[in-house]
């Protein structure tokens, strides 16, 4: 089986479901001859040629409104938004329209389409190619979202969700773009949206993260072994519809839970599974469930290693949790 | 080196004269030049369907004073505009809506029972009662959901006709907007991509001269709305949009060189809205009487019914008999949907994904097992 | 001292502060010779002129961002959108630059502005005159969020919105634009942005509301008053940043809360305000606390009395959290 | 009737002629009939302006290659149009940048230490090391901060402008984009506007041929960039961006009539982005050499030089003396800036608002409190 880095491997679904389908069409900025600047559709626009590979001009809401139309008539488009930080041209499409389609022609008509794009920081880019945007999606009615950690992940989410019959975000954590290689199979295969993993099982604390965090706290998952302490750490991978019963069984098992996102803290998707793990676990929390998150400014340049919840600060939150006595 | 641009100041049709295509004349005879030359019946058609259209509406606004409806939003003396382009796009071409274009809806032969369900947000309403009244949907009359946020529709019609064409269909997509639409990111984004794309798309400017109490000339600096697509490479025409044959004619040529590879046009239809912008709106507080008794006068059904009276196609009886059978089906529809039930309260939570995901289940147990609110509104 | 309604404060305070202040200019799509579909600045265009009062071409970015050039300049510039469903074509413009200037500049340039946008539901206004996108707004760090829900407030707040330093989203609850009228100074006067205010006192449990729905939530405090349950009532007035220690100090006498916003709950203000309740009460904390919102679905137009967090919902949250036993 | 307009084919300055003005020929001569006339010492000083201005970039982009910057964004071949403009504005007037634009920063007599210091993020930087390289602000000097999302500086222009009239001020905004950028909302928005409210604004459009890997012909299909203003009701002007003289010369005929109340004006300004689009990118992947060697024929700076040295003004001994002079004058604030520390800690959580909310004191002491990452990146 091939290794593939998550670049490698969103690449590969997509050459495998557009050798499949003709239907499926991408378009974005820079997505064609150069293939993209981080070269995730590198190779497309030479297989499948330049109307299925499409350079649009520089206008997000163009993308997205082109997408809706071939997506209303039956294709299924992958929009690509060069950087998740540059959507917002886009926000009225996706928000009003997209999200919207299904639900106000009575599902009459419906709006296949997967919106790719890369998300986080940790890559020195500052304000505007750092971001964290998930949060506003999922406050929007009629989004799935959708963020895998690696490469395995990431080829079976994408097909899913180029499969799937409603919208789907699909933000790619640009900072592991090339960390992790894996064994990808090079044939089709697809996962499911809305189920998260366990990826290491443990009784004393459940750390909730996804992206690029997954492997912060993976790593502080470790560190914190060392001293006896067992977390278990849940890649919840798909964003909303959340896989809630996962997250749900870990927390009443371990009572205690720490959640790590980019984003800023306030309004982040944080807050709300802090609520959803409260709402639904109030009996068996031992310890207030924690954040850990980028704090409520915008991104920095220089100190971004001071704003992203990495390690060094996931570490204490989870010995702090699952320690805390009342 | 200044850009050179055609300055065509804006005319009513009344003054009409070079660069604004018409066919009826003011004495109600065709201008053999521009005459498209419909059989007659298909011309009576045209002109019951606007007749239909304004009866309708007329219908709808006494509902909303009555409160039987929430609102209207409707075209009245807009109607050779809407009616005349949407019958020239063939059946199978595609119609995105703005707001104000039912006519063009019942045109292509949704149910007037169904348009009144979705009136009245009813258990039958094709939308489950989810959207205000007059955003309707027509997908298999190729019609588009409405939306209110203006201008989204227009890239999306980009989409569908690059898409038609990616499928090897020859299928055209007409657009509609209002004159205010084109300050929209949409109309800048829509166009642009159309023009690069070279999609087949009519963009149908309405230019009825208002965007709400915003008047045309705040609206832009340019001379006319139809060279805004000199911009993106594309031919910007001008009709008398209260000329139902001339909108007919123009945008059917416009169709056809379209669906033979020409790419896309941009059609300004000149025209005025008489009435208020919708139920919610007094026109009065902003414009003068004055300009709307001018516009009054080019009255689109009226120039239309000259023509065929002079014909000898038309008369007060025959008007009277076709009135008084569109309110008689209407009548109908309107008590039928008044006795209608609300949508049930399980349907607020379908669609909004194919599958109803586990929150929204959760959501719908809750909303169900009750209790109801205390009052209606 | 006159009685005034909402529309009425709000356009008292527009004028007191226009005839002291000529940097104050409004802007927006019919705000001018009509005076806004809402006729909040009804008067004003007669009284200040076209150069003040400026009706623009139908472009909400446009409105936002010329009113940030103003702001760059010197002025303070009050735009409104017509309706907050129609704020997202200038997204990109508010989250982007509006909140971020003061801070990517170094602090050399600051933007000092007021978006009016009238929010909230129940005026059988379907999907797109509906809305509450505020918890948007919150998650993005550089912007004050206010939501008046009486006349009184809105003048005492909008004064100091307008004198501000910083951007201030300003959500006008529009079902209750006429609804409630009350003695307002003619004279200007301002009230903290910052500052919750316990509208009812009570010992039981604490109901956290704003703008419209805090006239829900009196009304449900005053019918479970019948049962022998007090409730307290806190109006935020200012969401972001919100009074925590007024949330704090009455979650900590009742040790129960409940959270109502028309806004859906999935990442809605709400989670926020529950997860700080937790973070900072867990041990005073004797109920699970619980929000009762907007439905995760698109705002419905029949059934909004059915979608919207009214009285006949949160009375049972109140006496079910009140109640409740472990 | 379709909207006329001229066509004006994409020229290079190699095969300039009418509808394009440019100053200097091939052989360093003055087309006397656009020759602007300046002292001089003036036209000496542009001359220098530019070639301090690649001196840095070259600099930059040898930095950013061996690690010490992480990120740069430069103007090579571009700095005929970008100090061209940036000269030709009165000195009250503004400057809003794309982000190409730093030489019309120094140009206006921001310290090359501060620029420095930004590229290097670190506690002297004037944005505190909170945006990326390149993305400085210079308020002293009536220029506005650079931020990476395309096309939002335009609406903002316009804003200024409108202000500044309001203030009875006699200011011009200029605000420069790439032709890739025509495409955004705020393009469309902010030229809509600016027609409208007539405001003093020049919009700079460098048309360097290439968005990232977008060519400008599959960007629009309109057939210049200037003739977009036609949509606005705005004169569309081209001039030759690779001279500077000529694009002084335009610019500031724009700026004159724009403060005397003719409103705004869009002038595209024809050149190449002979580098790639910033050092994250390698353009071979997408374009021809040839294509970059056919303008690096006409590049601007030898040009001028040719010029210069027909004139006796110049010769190689004082371009090196002063490309020595510039690179001594780099190195040291290189070494500078190198030398400081990174902002501290808190400056993250001032400027968000003007005080600090309890939010960010809260957010600050946590951080302050430690732990430290264990990595700078
Ligand atoms: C994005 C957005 N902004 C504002 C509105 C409110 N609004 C509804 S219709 C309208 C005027 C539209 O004018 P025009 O495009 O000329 O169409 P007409 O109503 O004249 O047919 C406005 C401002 C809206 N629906 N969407
Ligand atoms: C809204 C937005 N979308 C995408 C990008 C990514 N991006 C940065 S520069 C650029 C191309 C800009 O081309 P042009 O406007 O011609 O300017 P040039 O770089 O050629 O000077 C793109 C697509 C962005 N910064 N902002
Ligand atoms: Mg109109
Ligand atoms: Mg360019």
């Amino acid at each position: 089986m091939p290794q593939m880095n998550l670049v490698q491997a969103i690449n590969s679904a997509l050459a495998s479901e557009m050798r499949a389908d003709p239907d499926v069409v991408v378009l974005g900025e820079d997505v064609g001859k150069v293939g993209g600047v981080f070269r995730v559709t590198q190779g497309l626009y030479d297989e499948f040629g330049e109307d299925r590979v499409i350079d649009t001009p520089l206008a997000e809401g163009g993308i997205i409104g082109a997408a809706l139309g071939m997506a209303l008539y039956g294709l299924r488009p992958v929009p690509e938004i060069q950087f998740s930080d540059f959507i917002f041209p886009a926000f009225d499409q996706i928000v009003s329209e997209v999200a919207k389609y299904r639900y106000r022609s009575g599902g009459e008509y419906t709006a296949p389409m997967v919106i790719r794009t890369p998300v986080g920081g940790g890559i020195r880019g500052g304000h505007y190619h750092s971001q964290s945007p998930e949060s506003l999606f999922i406050h929007t009615a009629g989004l799935k979202v959708v963020c895998p950690s690696n490469p395995y992940d990431a080829k079976g989410l994408l097909l899913s969700a180029i499969r799937d019959d409603d919208p789907v975000m699909f933000f790619e954590p640009k900072r592991v773009y090339r960390a992790v290689k894996m064994e990808v199979p090079e044939e089709e295969y697809t996962l499911p949206i809305g189920k998260a993993k366990v990826v290491r099982e443990g009784e004393d604390v459940t750390v909730i993260a996804w992206g690029a965090m997954l492997f912060e706290a993976l790593a502080s998952a470790e560190e914190i072994g060392g001293e006896g302490v067992r977390a278990e750490v849940i890649d919840l991978r798909t964003l909303w519809p959340v896989d809630i019963d996962t997250i749900v069984e870990s927390v009443k098992k371990t009572g205690r839970v720490v959640i790590v996102h980019e984003a800023p803290k306030a309004c982040g998707f944080g807050a709300e599974l802090l609520s959803m793990v409260v709402e639904k676990c109030f009996v068996h929390l031992e310890a207030p469930p924690v954040r850990v998150t980028g704090w409520d400014t915008p991104f920095p340049y220089t100190l971004e290693m001071e704003y992203l919840p990495l390690q060094h600060r996931i570490t204490p939150a989870l010995l702090e949790t699952a320690r805390y006595v009342p | 080196m200044q850009t050179e641009h055609q300055v065509v100041p804006i005319r009513t049709p009344d003054n009409d004269s070079d660069g604004v295509t018409s066919v009826i004349r003011p004495d109600g005879s065709l201008n053999p030049e521009t005459d498209p030359k419909l059989p007659l019946e298909t011309v009576l058609d045209l002109y019951r369907s606007m007749v239909r259209t304004r009866v309708i509406d007329t219908q709808l606004v006494r509902l909303q004073r009555q409160g039987r409806i929430g609102f209207h939003i409707g075209s009245l003396g807009e109607e050779a505009c809407i009616l005349g382009s949407a019958a020239a796009m063939r059946p199978n071409d595609w119609i995105m809506p703005c707001y104000r274009e039912f006519g063009a809806l019942l045109y292509r032969g949704f149910p007037l029972q169904a348009y009144l369900d979705n009136m009245y947000g009813n258990a039958d309403d094709i939308v489950m009662g989810r959207q205000m009244p007059d955003h309707y949907t027509g997908k298999a009359y190729r019609f588009g959901s409405v939306s209110s946020p203006i201008g989204t529709q227009i890239t999306q019609a980009v989409g569908i006709a690059w898409a038609a064409r990616y499928k090897g269909n020859d299928e055209v997509v007409s657009v509609y907007f209002g004159e205010g639409a084109t300050s929209s990111n949409e109309f800048h984004t829509g166009l642009n991509f159309a023009g690069v794309m070279k999609a087949p798309v009519i963009f149908l400017c309405r230019n009825n001269r208002w965007a709400i109490s915003v008047p045309s000339e705040k609206q832009t600096a340019s001379v006319t709305f139809a060279e805004k697509g000199v911009a993106y490479g594309i031919p910007g025409v001008r009709v008398d949009g209260n000329d139902i044959l001339a909108t007919w004619k123009v945008v059917r040529e416009c169709v056809e060189k379209s669906a033979a590879g020409a790419g896309p046009f941009l059609i300004e239809m000149l025209t005025y809205r008489v009435g208020g912008h919708s139920t919610s709106d007094d026109p009065r507080a902003y414009r003068v009487q004055d300009e709307v008794e001018q516009w009054r006068r080019t009255d689109p059904i009226q120039r239309m019914r000259t023509h065929l009276e002079g014909r000898g196609a038309w008369d007060e009886a025959r008007d009277e008999a076709y009135k008084q059978e569109v309110e008689t089906e209407l009548k109908a529809c309107i008590t039928a949907a008044e006795n209608k039930p609300k949508p049930e309260l399980g349907t607020m939570f379908d669609d909004v994904f194919q599958h109803r995901p586990w929150h929204l289940e959760e959501q719908c147990e809750a909303l169900l097992a009750g209790p109801r609110p205390k009052s209606e509104h």
